[in-house]
């Protein structure tokens, strides 16, 4: 290879990832190189986020009017089920990390790869015949029971609902294999001068995130199984026929699913961590900060997930020592949010496309955190639980939030994983109808669960009506914007002009490597003097000054 | 490092190491009668299940310290041992706080406090109506 | 100022003054929210305009907190969010103290109905009627799944538990009819399972429930407690008629031909049914027998697998007079054509 | 030290790994990760366990009462024993001693036969007995609402460990014959190690389950 890093810089990396060692359909399907595996599962995700958002279209046009519109009350209870099986285990919970974490994480730790290749894509296959189950059910009937599977009647009804819930425990173990991957390789593979202090943020944030995925899914899986044998042979645990008790059910399912919004949310701030310090050329404000936050996120996380039952019947105690926890869980994000915007300061700030869905993000993260603060006081939740208002709540986080960092990060390294660019007029126009067609999609519903109309309703009294009409139209505007993102990306990676190795001038490790990166990452194992994100003084000379490494 | 000299302590440390399993494995099948013993005695109140539970993590500490060498491995295994703990310990005491709190006709019937097991249809008043009860269990 | 606010923020009116306490809070969190978050945007937009890109050769200054700026980013947040707590925590509690000298209302939702019993007297299929000006007590039971109480003008909800209850309370100030939702996903029409909050003045609503407990119950909505004794019924079709309402037939079978989630029990006595297998079966009184008792057995083509069984729930006699019941449902000019597909009830439309 | 290893077993040393030692580092740090989940997996059926034993207590323990105790307490210095001859077993594996690794990794697959072995005379007894979870349960003996309950716990809880007993035993069948023909050296026997270190997990989640099913 050339050894000049100075020519690399420009152009296109001709030995990369995506052609060596081999390429074919074959060398990707066994690859063992985390890029690769990334990718997949980029490729992998995206399908999925189609048929949810497919999905969602089907449920705001049945929405549009009072009463049925285009189908049944089955029909419809069966697609917000798939909608929210589909978006929640099959896109966001592997979005960001299985697909960029898993491109990233060793890059950045200046590693050649995760610490066991194999595993990793195995969770890839596993996350296949999780999907493949999953969809064997919603082809054979689908479940009606909701996303949230509660008992009884999840254990009653006459719809598939079991190879949704083994679909969701199958994936459980993919998101537990990658988890595990990333801590052990944060653990052990940083190159040399990487210390803790000098990690990127990303990597803070996907490490905490992994924490979660660790210690929560577990749990989640045997609940998903206790359903699945509770509707198949009716043993009795959640049955309260046989003595069980269905609020069990929801502290199991909450002790996963309320930490798993953070698995959601903080490999999205992994994202704008980089973005905005990329974009405005600056160091984080308060890097020790921004990185403990997600691990204190990780941690209180856990403390909360009685929040989600303060209608159910559960103790005023428990209710209340819940509710103090919950507050709490906000700071982290708070701390985040200053941050960020104080990192501005004195920045110089390039308003391209990534920034401008990281202005989208830190809008939806303010109003997403600050309503589930709202929402975890507790005499306001008795009124919102289970309306409109929630459901605007935790779209604003997951779509909001993690979408539109899902859609910086395809564009912040879109250059970096295909050595392409997107065009950036559309990519601006396209930002901006997404961020606005979401605002008119949820804005509504704020107000809807305000009036107090509960959520997964069929048909509505008529005075919901017009709020209703106003939440199609503006999901319509988000979907025009989404196809447009996908069909200019689609363009890019053919057609797009040459991005070279840093088109963003960025200082994040993974801009060292040319791009696309060669299959093991770096020519020469990398040794760090300081961390990522250092503007203030000039770019040092290629700081690889290790040795050959000891073994090819 | 692989020099004669180097056997001799590994040969010496591994003696103790078979020391140290063999008596943990008789601590492990002392505690073990122990614990079989006292049950005998039906320990009053809820100091029975606190004692064998006592009992139990004593022996899964001598399992993890010595067997599983977190005795010597210190750091980051150690860390994902402890923090797994709190979050079991977490899940238990949170979970079983809210049934022992909540209004007591909210747990299933036959149970501590509720309702006697009577019929499923529950379409009447149920038989005792529970005026006093809020707060506290 | 109240009503300013309540109108923007789309709140249904306040009918309780718990409502009214719960508004208040809920103004200060919106405004507090706004206001923080407006200084957050405000401060962002600035530095957008202010620290713009000049030059691909911008320099820029390495910036680092000092301990105030990271301790006041934790402290403002976190002393805004436990005021929150501290003023909805004893709300929240409050509502899990019910006075003493409460009335309690018996509450059980069912697939897809609300049933209200007043203590020793009269009950109710969703209408709920209560005194203005008194504290009322509910508690809350399902008969199969979860559902969940809820009333937007009162601001408050309640889980529906099967085979427990919950509790929780409510004094509307005036009276006025009020929505009641479900609020907990519970199946095909979970959003029809509406019901209607009647608040009463409260010497009519003494009048109404003397009336009832006069055993004038055959009122519309009402049915007695079952394990009373039973009335001597004007005759079989009219007990048929008051066992198919109490156990919530009527819900989902109409008596006037109109199509709704089961098949509509207008002319079905001996009518031809073809079935989700293809069979078609003579509905006789062996079929409707059959099926109060095992619904799955036999499903009427185009509808769905919903209803739960009678088995147990109905005694012989009960059963026999349903059927009585369904066979008086007869128009003089019967065709004989088996029913219509289902359609699934909107919300009626006033 | 890093370049003896390597120049050692170079074989054992996958591309991506800077020093063996790293390499087993990462192993061990991976199996404790997966260890974390296991027990997170079993704490939620202790949790039911926790809740419904509290609800129902009465119940619980008379049901308790019920099973043979003496199994019990026979299995647990079974599976005790058995996690002693798989650290002995180690121990021969780090002195780079292969056939003596296997002969006490084959005595551990026996005991958790035995182990097995009881569990089948307990589960066919309480088949025969009708003591089977939730709507299957047809004994007369315990009428309370918690026995088909404690019962369907019991046989989940029970039965996932013996899951993991038969995976576990597996595991240690497998590298016990591999350590037999070499496969391990003194400086990479991380296979090894690791096997034990499932093993103990199962005999650590038993010395739960023994005390919370069969004595209290």
């Amino acid at each position: 290879m050339n050894p000049s890093p100075a020519s690399e810089l420009q152009g296109y990396n001709p030995r990369n990832y995506l052609n060596s060692p081999a390429t074919g359909l074959k060398s990707w399907l066994t690859t063992l190189d985390h890029k690769r595996i990334g990718v997949m599962f980029l490729v992998a995700v995206t399908v999925a986020f189609a048929l949810g958002g497919f999905f969602a279209l089907l449920i705001r046009l049945e929405l549009l009017t009072p009463g049925p519109t285009i189908v049944d009350a089955m029909t419809y209870n069966r697609l917000f089920t798939l909608h929210g099986v589909v978006m929640i285990f099959l896109f966001m919970i592997p979005a960001i990390p299985s697909a960029f974490g898993n491109f990233l994480l060793p890059i950045m730790l200046g590693a050649k790869d995760v610490a066991f290749p194999r595993l990793n894509l195995l969770s890839f296959y596993l996350y296949l015949a999780g999907a493949s189950v999953a969809l064997y059910g919603m082809v054979h009937g689908g479940a009606d029971t909701g996303w949230t599977f509660y008992t009884p009647y999840s254990t009653t009804t006459t719809t598939k609902v079991v190879p949704i819930l083994l679909g969701a425990f199958i994936l459980g173990f993919s998101s537990i294999l990658t988890g595990l991957n990333f801590i052990v390789t944060t653990h052990t593979m940083r190159a040399p001068g990487m210390t803790w202090n000098r990690l990127p943020l990303f990597v803070w944030s996907i490490y905490a995130t992994a924490v979660i995925q660790i210690l929560a899914t577990p749990v989640l899986g045997m609940t998903l199984l206790l359903v699945a044998i509770e509707h198949a042979f009716g043993w009795g645990i959640f049955d309260p026929a046989r003595g069980g008790d269905p609020v069990l059910f929801q502290h199991f399912f909450w002790f996963y699913s309320h930490p798993a919004v953070y698995i959601m949310i903080l490999p999205a701030m992994a994202v704008m961590s980089e973005v905005v310090c990329a974009f405005s050329r600056k160091n984080i404000f308060g890097y020790k900060a921004v990185a403990y936050s997600s691990l204190g996120i990780a941690f209180v996380g856990f403390f909360t997930w009685g929040h989600h039952l303060f209608t159910s019947g559960q103790s005023t105690l428990t209710g209340g020592v819940f509710g103090v926890l919950s507050m709490f869980v906000g700071i982290f994000t708070a701390i985040k949010v200053f941050n960020w915007t104080a990192t501005l300061y004195r920045g110089s700030i390039s308003f391209t496309t990534p920034f401008a869905y990281f202005v989208g993000f830190l809008f939806f993260l303010v109003f997403g955190g600050m309503t589930g603060i709202a929402l975890a006081t507790m005499s306001l939740d008795v009124h919102w639980h289970d309306t409109y208002f929630v459901v605007a709540h935790f779209h604003f986080i997951m779509v909001g939030a993690t979408l539109m960092a899902f859609l910086a990060a395809l564009h912040y390294w879109l250059p970096k994983m295909t050595g392409r660019m997107y065009p950036e007029n559309w990519g601006l126009v396209a930002a901006v109808m997404v961020v606005l067609g979401f605002n008119f999609t949820f804005i509504p519903q704020f107000l809807l669960g305000n009036e107090g109309m509960p959520r997964r309703y069929f048909s509505y009294p008529e005075r919901f009506w017009a709020l209703n009409v106003a939440s199609t139209a503006g999901a319509s505007v988000l979907a025009i914007g989404l196809v447009i993102v996908l069909v200019y990306l689609l363009v890019a990676i053919r057609r797009g002009a040459v991005a070279g190795a840093n088109p963003w001038g960025s200082r994040g490790f993974e801009w060292d490597t040319p791009s696309p990166p060669p299959p093991e990452n770096y020519e020469t194992t990398p040794v760090y003097t300081h961390g990522p994100h250092e503007y203030h003084e000039d770019p040092e000379p290629p700081r690889h000054a290790a040795p050959e490494p000891k073994h090819v | 490092m692989a020099g004669p000299g180097a056997v001799a302590p590994v040969e010496h440390a591994h003696a103790s190491h078979v020391a140290r399993y063999a008596i943990v494995w008789i601590a492990l099948l002392a505690l073990t009668f122990a614990t079989w013993g006292l049950s005998r005695f039906h320990i009053p109140g809820g100091w029975g299940v606190a004692v064998a539970l006592g009992i139990a993590t004593a022996k899964s500490a001598l399992v993890a310290l010595f067997f599983m060498h977190l005795w010597d491995q210190r750091g980051a295994n150690r860390l994902v041992l402890v923090t797994s703990l709190v979050f079991v310990a977490l899940l238990v005491g949170l979970t079983l706080s809210d049934s022992a709190t909540r209004f007591p006709l909210s747990n299933p019937p036959g149970s501590e406090g509720a309702l006697p097991v009577g019929p499923t249809d529950y379409g009447g008043p149920p038989p005792v109506p529970p005026r006093d009860r809020g707060l506290t269990p | 100022m109240n009503e300013l606010l309540r109108r923007i923020l789309f709140l249904p009116e306040q009918a309780s003054d718990y409502a009214r306490q719960v508004d208040a809070l809920h103004y200060f969190v919106i405004v507090t929210t706004m206001i923080g978050a407006a200084g957050v945007f405000l401060a962002a937009i600035y530095f957008f305009v202010r620290y713009r890109r000049r030059s691909e050769s911008d320099r820029t200054p390495h910036v680092e907190p000092k301990a105030i700026h990271e301790i006041l980013f934790i402290g403002g947040p976190l002393a805004l969010f436990l005021l929150w707590f501290a003023i909805g925590f004893p709300q929240y509690v409050s509502l899990s103290l019910p006075p003493d000298d409460a009335m309690d209302v018996y509450v059980q939702g069912k697939k897809w109905m609300w049933k209200f019993a007043y203590p020793g007297g009269p009950n109710a299929i969703d209408r709920l009627r209560v005194p203005a000006g008194r504290p009322v007590r509910l508690l809350i039971t399902s008969r199969d799944v979860i559902h969940s109480f809820y009333v937007p003008a009162l601001r408050i909800k309640m889980d529906a538990l099967p085979g427990r209850y919950t509790q929780t309370w409510f004094n509307a100030s005036r009276p006025g009819r009020y929505e009641i939702f479900c609020a907990e996903y519970c199946g095909l029409s979970h959003s029809s399972m509406l019901g209607e909050l009647v608040v009463m003045p409260a010497a009519d609503f003494d009048d109404w429930m003397a009336q009832q407990r006069r055993g004038l119950a055959s009122a519309q909505d009402a049915a007695p407690v079952p394990g009373e004794p039973v009335r001597p019924a004007s005759s079989v079709v009219e007990e048929g008629r008051r066992v198919a309402a109490e156990q919530g037939c009527l819900k989902c079978h109409s008596v006037d031909g109109t199509r709704h989630i089961g098949p509509t029990w207008t002319d079905l006595y001996l009518r031809d049914e073809k079935l989700a297998s293809g069979k078609l079966v003579r509905a006789d009184e062996g079929y409707l027998t059959r099926s109060m008792m095992d619904p799955a057995a036999d499903i009427v083509n185009g509808f769905q697998n919903v209803m739960p069984t009678f088995q147990g729930k109905l005694s012989p006699p009960e059963v026999a007079a349903v059927v009585e019941y369904i066979k008086s449902l007869k128009t003089p000019a019967a065709g004989s054509g088996p029913s219509e597909g289902p359609v699934y009830e909107s919300v009626p439309r006033k | 030290m890093s370049e003896t290893t390597a120049t050692a077993a170079p074989s054992f040393l996958a591309h991506h790994f800077e020093s063996l030692e790293k390499q087993t580092h990462a192993a061990r740090l991976g199996m404790w990760l997966f260890l974390a989940t296991e027990i997170l997996l079993f704490t939620a059926l202790f949790t039911a366990y926790a809740v419904y034993r509290y609800l129902f207590t009465p119940d619980f323990q008379a049901a308790s009462r019920d099973l043979a105790t003496w199994i019990g307490l026979v299995n647990t210095l079974v599976l005790v024993t058995s996690s002693f001859t798989v650290a002995m077993g180690y121990g021969r594996a780090v002195r780079g001693d292969g056939k003596g690794t296997r002969a006490l990794f084959l005595v551990s697959v026996l005991l958790a036969l035995v182990f097995l072995g009881f569990k089948v005379v307990e589960y066919s007894h309480h088949f025969h007995a009708g003591e089977l979870p939730g709507r299957l349960y047809v004994s007369t003996r315990l009428q309370g609402p918690g026995a088909p309950i404690f019962y369907a716990l019991y046989f989940l809880i029970t039965g996932l460990h013996a899951v993991h007993v038969v995976v576990g035993m597996t595991i240690l069948a497998v590298i016990g014959l591999r350590a037999g023909r070499g496969a391990y050296t003194r400086e990479y026997h991380v296979p090894v190690e690791l096997a034990g270190l499932y093993w103990h997990l199962v005999d650590l989640i038993w010395i739960f389950v023994f005390p919370l099913v069969y004595l209290i």
